[in-house]
């Protein structure tokens, strides 16, 4: 299945789940709201037509600095840019960031027998960021999902064990989003240098 | 009065040369082991250290290692017992060597009408001896492991104490086999009994007689010294070992046991096993060819001669653990004890039956 | 706990308890940074908890922080093991992004350098898993073999380990003079010592022993897990990147995918014994076809224009080669075409950097390296997202990128092989025994690179 | 130089000969530095002969503490706990550039150098260091031993004093 007809596949099983999608390069992506997520998580599973049994990998998108990020440039448009090159299909433009939304929770799916893959991203509020936990659908979500609320700061549902991963507990904040400052330091022990 | 000295000199000078002797092995051992697994591996291996621009190969090194060791702090972790900490390593040690005493390294020497027996302890029931000893140093790595207050270390002192068991009885049963062939426990008499040759040209060593029991005496003998591949309780990569928590001469006395065990092991496969200082087709007078040809020896050629292929038996069996120990990887725990009771156990048991019921048909001669 | 496990006290006879152990961080087979609580109860296992991150490195942040051929250092010490696989898919991740292709060539390179990562990869796992079951020479015997394919890649790319050979749109350089016969000559050093590492293990009853039946993991559980790979392989599920989403030339070489039957310890050392295998044989094939051409190349005229002979070019008036950049000369020299440059960027696709010759040699080639590498400078790609998998040493090795325009990644994010399974750790390590931990943590191959970023 | 001083002088030099010559090291391996301290251990380069190819890991038995590779902010008081409970005389080597300094790891995550946390006697930079650089370290390490004598104190450490911060 392409990536036109698997969102086309999607979008007439989930009318409403199905906020919005492209496939920018190649990559089917389909935006879904999180209320939803779940039982799209289910059916892409088990359903014969999508057979999604890999959830490769799950992560997150802070983009409360898209468009407002400081060029180091000494002119904002400094840099070489690039345009596609004829070959490789670019009819349809990158959409852009789910406009309100801060986070957007990023899920990369895999289909072993009909080898197509999909991501699925859904748009989640700085003030209520909790999403349900897809640990009952694949085991691999165990792990990265506490890799996300460690590095972001979102939360999911239903998760067994949601504690932090790569930071210890002591850590305050969440690093990977916008807002932390690169070299901000909280050592255990040792000076902050 | 005099004859008292004389007899108490004469059994130090014996005690003495053992005592030299397995303690410069056991660290000669070290450097050969560093050399032998260097060529193993393709390396050159310790080289380095020199005395006034003298490198010697390397054989400097071991002794780089002693002098480091016993300038080396010494840490007796808190919560820990104190006292069993100490004992613990002088323990191992001490049963080490003295398991040596009843090893006879040669034959008699006759001076005039004094007769020095080659054995630093002449014990009736030494291999029972020996094997009692080898038996206690194994508290030494039990009260090793419990004294140190260590997840580690407990796990090596209990994994040494189940391995221990098993493989003694397997050892012991081996044994029997021999004990019987030769009808004595004494060592030197089972050395002696080992003279002579079948149809003329087979040395009457005992792995002609007992080949199986060499075997099974060979790997439980192996596992007694905790080598790889029987090394869990030390097991490197996964609990560090019962000495984990041992630092400095401490650590070294753990390490030298280590050795001397080896080498005692050589020691008792070679006296049992190899003729001990047996020379094929060489008696008291001279060597007795199967061809018929004679070549008479002195009295002193003959003694030493036994004592230095006693040397060369126990070395070559030293290189052999070495060469297994850089061959091969480790048993697992279920896997040492099936090997133990359900391998080695059956085997001995029916070769001492096997025996007996040769011998009662052969009349008691092997 | 389920309390029929635990064994309770029984009046008159001693009292059992489950003893906690600690391995790791610092521990001998941990590699450095794991910490594995495990409860015992004698030597079983009877639950374990895995504790990751010793080794953040925050590599994700800084990525955001550098521009697009700054990442490529960064890649290198995420499976620092087999740095190629990562430099080449995160490049093939950018070009994705840029809508970039490169040459032939370029593509060969990077399927004989990710190849032979590959192999290095295997070794180390190999060699380490069985040192770590006391079979130390065939460690060093490993160690050496990748020390012969290491003096191969300090040969093309000048460095051992932290290679940073891929660059956007092509890798850093071509090949050099006597690869080939070097190279034939490290792979029959491998072969010599596969052959010995095979003798010394594939049949050695004790190896056998402590490896069959441990560690097992069925297909359905390692695909839930997200575990691709030989791991995965180990189980018996085919999949692999370079055969079913095929990218480079991959789908142009003859290769067997092995697959196990058990999913245990033993069925994934035999996996990896039968991959270096493989890959020695990609690397022959790629030897044998790889066609001459450019490696860095401007994919609109099919070759590069160096600098210096564009500029004996324009002094011939032969400007064909140049025309096609459309410059725009600025009349006034203050300035005032200002806003056009802009335009005159958006025609160029040469985003790879120029040779060392040019740069030293020639303006053009010192600007375009400036304006690739200077701070704040380097490629603008457009805005999006894109996914680029490859199959990394451990399983599929995947790159999500996504990019705001600007000179540096808005977001890298790396889907790491070993993290998914190290997750599933736990479920392996329950019911075996402690000297199980070892060679089963051995088998998952963990790079704390990679698995803590 | 006193008599007195004489004995004492020879001791120091037999002690510092051996010491040097019998280098148990610890490998604190954590990342990318590990591959190179590998191949140092192993057939090409072989740091045994210089008599420093018996890996302890056991803190309490080894000579040397080798910290091979990042230390991040979690794994700091891990190897402020090694190192306590290594026995004296003991000595540290840093190992790669991101031990040294913290490398290009100039984040939230990473320390900036192991000498903010313990005293530093060899620095050996590199990302990560060949394994003729870490040979070099090594021989350096041996002529640092080698002075430090009996009863000596170290020679001052090159670091900054690790001020426990918590």
């Amino acid at each position: 299945m392409n990536a036109a007809s698997l969102i086309q596949a999607l979008r007439d099983r989930f009318p409403h789940a199905v906020q919005a999608a492209h496939s920018y390069r190649g990559d089917a992506t389909v935006l879904i709201g999180r209320e939803s997520l779940l039982e799209v998580a289910r059916t892409l599973k088990e359903d014969p037509a999508f057979q999604m049994s890999f959830l490769m990998d799950l992560t997150a998108v802070d983009f409360s600095a898209y468009g407002k990020k400081r060029s180091p440039a000494f002119f904002a448009h400094s840099g070489v840019a690039v345009k596609p090159s004829p070959e490789i299909p670019d009819e349809e433009p990158w959409p852009g960031p789910p406009a309100p939304a801060r986070f957007v929770v990023v899920c990369h799916l895999f289909s072993l027998p009909l080898k197509h893959r999909l991501r699925i991203e859904i748009p989640v509020e700085e003030a209520d960021a909790e999403v349900d936990s897809l640990t009952s659908v694949w085991a691999s979500a165990n792990w990265l999902e506490r890799e996300v609320w460690d590095m972001f700061g979102i939360r999911f549902h239903g998760h067994p064990n949601l504690k932090r991963i790569l930071m210890y507990d002591e850590f305050v904040g969440h690093p990977l989003r916008k807002d932390y400052p690169v070299n901000k330091r909280q050592p255990l022990i040792g000076p902050i240098n | 009065m005099t004859d008292v000295m004389t007899e108490v000199a004469i059994k130090l000078a014996v005690v003495f040369v053992m005592f030299f002797g397995v303690m410069n092995l056991a660290g000669l051992h070290t450097w050969i082991e560093r050399k032998q697994s260097a060529i193993i591996q393709d390396r050159i291996g310790a080289n380095r250290a020199s005395i006034f621009g003298f490198r010697l190969m390397g054989l400097l090194h071991p002794l780089a290692d002693a002098v480091k060791m016993f300038t080396k702090e010494d840490l007796v972790p808190a919560g820990a017992d104190k006292v069993l900490h100490t004992l613990a390593p002088a323990f191992s040690v001490f049963f080490a060597l003295v398991a040596f005493a009843g090893i006879p390294f040669g034959d008699r020497l006759v001076l005039g009408d004094r007769i020095i027996e080659l054995q630093p302890a002449k014990i009736d029931i030494a291999l029972l001896y020996i094997f009692a000893m080898l038996s206690l140093g194994v508290y030494g790595v039990i009260l090793a492991g419990f004294a140190s207050r260590n997840n580690y270390a407990m796990l090596g002192g209990l994994r040494a104490t189940a391995q221990m068991i098993s493989y003694e009885i397997a050892l012991g049963i081996a044994i029997i086999g021999i004990v019987m062939v030769y009808g004595t426990t004494d060592l030197q008499e089972i050395v002696r009994g080992q003279g002579g040759n079948y149809w003329g040209w087979i040395p009457r060593w005992g792995i002609v007689v007992q080949p199986v029991a060499f075997f099974v005496f060979l790997t439980a003998a192996l596992a007694e010294t905790k080598r790889i591949p029987f090394d869990l309780p030390e097991g490197e990569s996964e609990i560090i070992g019962y000495f984990v928590e041992y630092s400095g001469m401490k650590f070294g006395m753990f390490f030298l046991t280590d050795f001397l065990e080896t080498i005692l092991v050589a020691c008792l496969a070679t006296t049992l096993f190899f003729g001990g200082w047996q020379v094929p087709y060489l008696i008291s007078d001279g060597f007795h060819f199967p061809w018929g040809a004679v070549l008479p020896v002195s009295q002193w050629t003959y003694v030493l001669l036994g004592v230095t292929s006693f040397s060369i038996k126990v070395l070559v069996f030293c290189f052999l653990f070495m060469q297994i120990r850089w061959t091969l990887p480790r048993f697992r725990y279920d896997q040492l004890m099936n090997l133990g009771w359900l391998g080695l156990f059956p085997i001995s048991v029916a070769n001492m039956l096997v025996t007996a019921v040769v011998l009662q048909l052969t009349g008691g001669r092997p | 706990m389920d309390p029929t496990q635990t064994p309770k006290s029984i009046p008159g006879e001693p009292e059992t308890r489950e003893m906690l152990l600690n391995v790791g961080p610092a521990h001998p087979s941990m590699h450095g940074i794991i910490r594995i609580i495990a409860k015992l109860d004698g030597e079983q296992v009877l639950d374990t908890d895995v504790e990751i991150g010793f080794l953040h490195r925050g590599f994700e942040k800084m990525a955001e922080t550098v521009d697009y051929n700054g990442v490529m250092p960064y890649t290198d010490r995420l499976n620092y093991v087999s740095p190629l696989i990562n430099n080449v898919g995160y490049c093939m991740a950018v070009e994705k992004l840029l809508g970039l292709s490169v040459p032939e060539r370029c593509h060969y390179i990077r399927v004989i350098v990710s190849e032979i990562s590959r192999i290095t990869d295997h070794l180390t796992c190999v060699g380490a898993g069985a040192m770590e079951l006391g079979a130390f020479s065939v460690f060093l015997y490993m160690i050496k073999a990748r020390e012969f394919l290491w003096e191969l890649v300090e040969m093309v790319t000048g460095a051992r380990l932290t290679v940073s050979y891929c660059r956007v749109g092509g890798v850093k350089g071509d090949l050099p003079e006597g690869f080939e016969a070097q190279c034939r000559h490290a792979l029959q050093e491998t072969r010599k010592v596969l052959k010995e590492a095979d003798a010394l293990l594939t049949r050695n009853r004790i190896f056998v022993d402590r490896m069959s039946g441990t560690g097992k993991i069925s297909a359905e559980d390692a695909i839930s897990y997200g575990i691709t790979g030989p791991f995965l392989r180990g189980s018996g599920v085919a999949y692999d990147v370079r055969k079913d989403c095929p990218y480079a030339v991959y789908d142009r070489f003859e290769f067997d995918v092995p697959v196990g039957t058990r999913g245990d310890n033993y069925d994934r050392y035999l996996v990896r014994m039968e991959e270096m295998e493989q890959s020695i044989r990609i690397v022959e094939q790629a030897l044998r076809d790889i066609p001459p051409g450019p490696v860095l190349a401007n994919p609109e005229t099919g070759r590069p224009i160096p600098a210096a002979e564009m500029v004996d070019e324009g002094k011939m008036g032969r400007i064909a080669g140049i025309v096609d950049h459309r410059a725009v000369i600025d009349p006034t020299l203050e300035g005032a075409a200002k806003s056009q440059h802009g335009g005159i960027e958006a025609g160029e696709k040469r985003v790879f950097l120029p040779a060392k010759e040019d740069t030293y040699g020639n303006i053009e080639g010192l600007m375009q390296h400036f304006k690739l590498v200077m701070y704040g400078h380097g490629i603008r790609p457009p805005k999006g997202e894109v996914y680029f998998p490859v199959e990394g040493a451990n399983g599929e090795l995947g790159f999500y990128v996504v990019s705001d325009g600007t000179g540096s990644a808005y977001r890298v994010r790396v889907r790491p092989p070993c993290f998914a399974i190290m997750a599933a750790l736990p479920k392996l390590l329950v019911g075996d025994m402690i000297a199980d931990i070892t060679p089963t943590f051995g088998s998952i191959n963990m790079i704390g690179g990679e698995l803590d970023r | 130089m006193s008599e007195a001083g004489f004995f004492t002088t020879r001791l120091d030099e037999a002690v510092g000969w051996a010491r040097k010559f019998s280098i148990f090291q610890y490998p604190f391996v954590t990342a990318c530095c590990g591959m190179e301290y590998m191949a140092t251990a192993c057939s090409h380069y072989d740091v045994d002969r210089f008599g420093a190819g018996l890996p302890r890991f056991s803190p309490r038995q080894a000579d040397v503490l080798f910290v091979v590779g990042t230390i991040s902010h979690k794994m700091a008081p891990v190897l402020k706990r090694i190192y306590d409970q290594m026995a004296e005389p003991k000595w540290v080597v840093a190992f790669g550039v991101c031990t040294c300094t913290g490398g290009f790891y100039d984040n939230y995550a990473t320390v900036m150098g192991i000498d903010t946390i313990i005293p530093v006697d060899v620095y050996i930079p590199g990302c990560p260091p060949r394994p003729e650089y870490v040979l070099d370290g090594l021989m350096k390490l041996q002529v640092k031993i080698q002075e430090h004598g009996v009863s000596g104190a170290r020679s001052a450490p090159e670091s900054r004093p690790a001020e426990l911060v918590r």
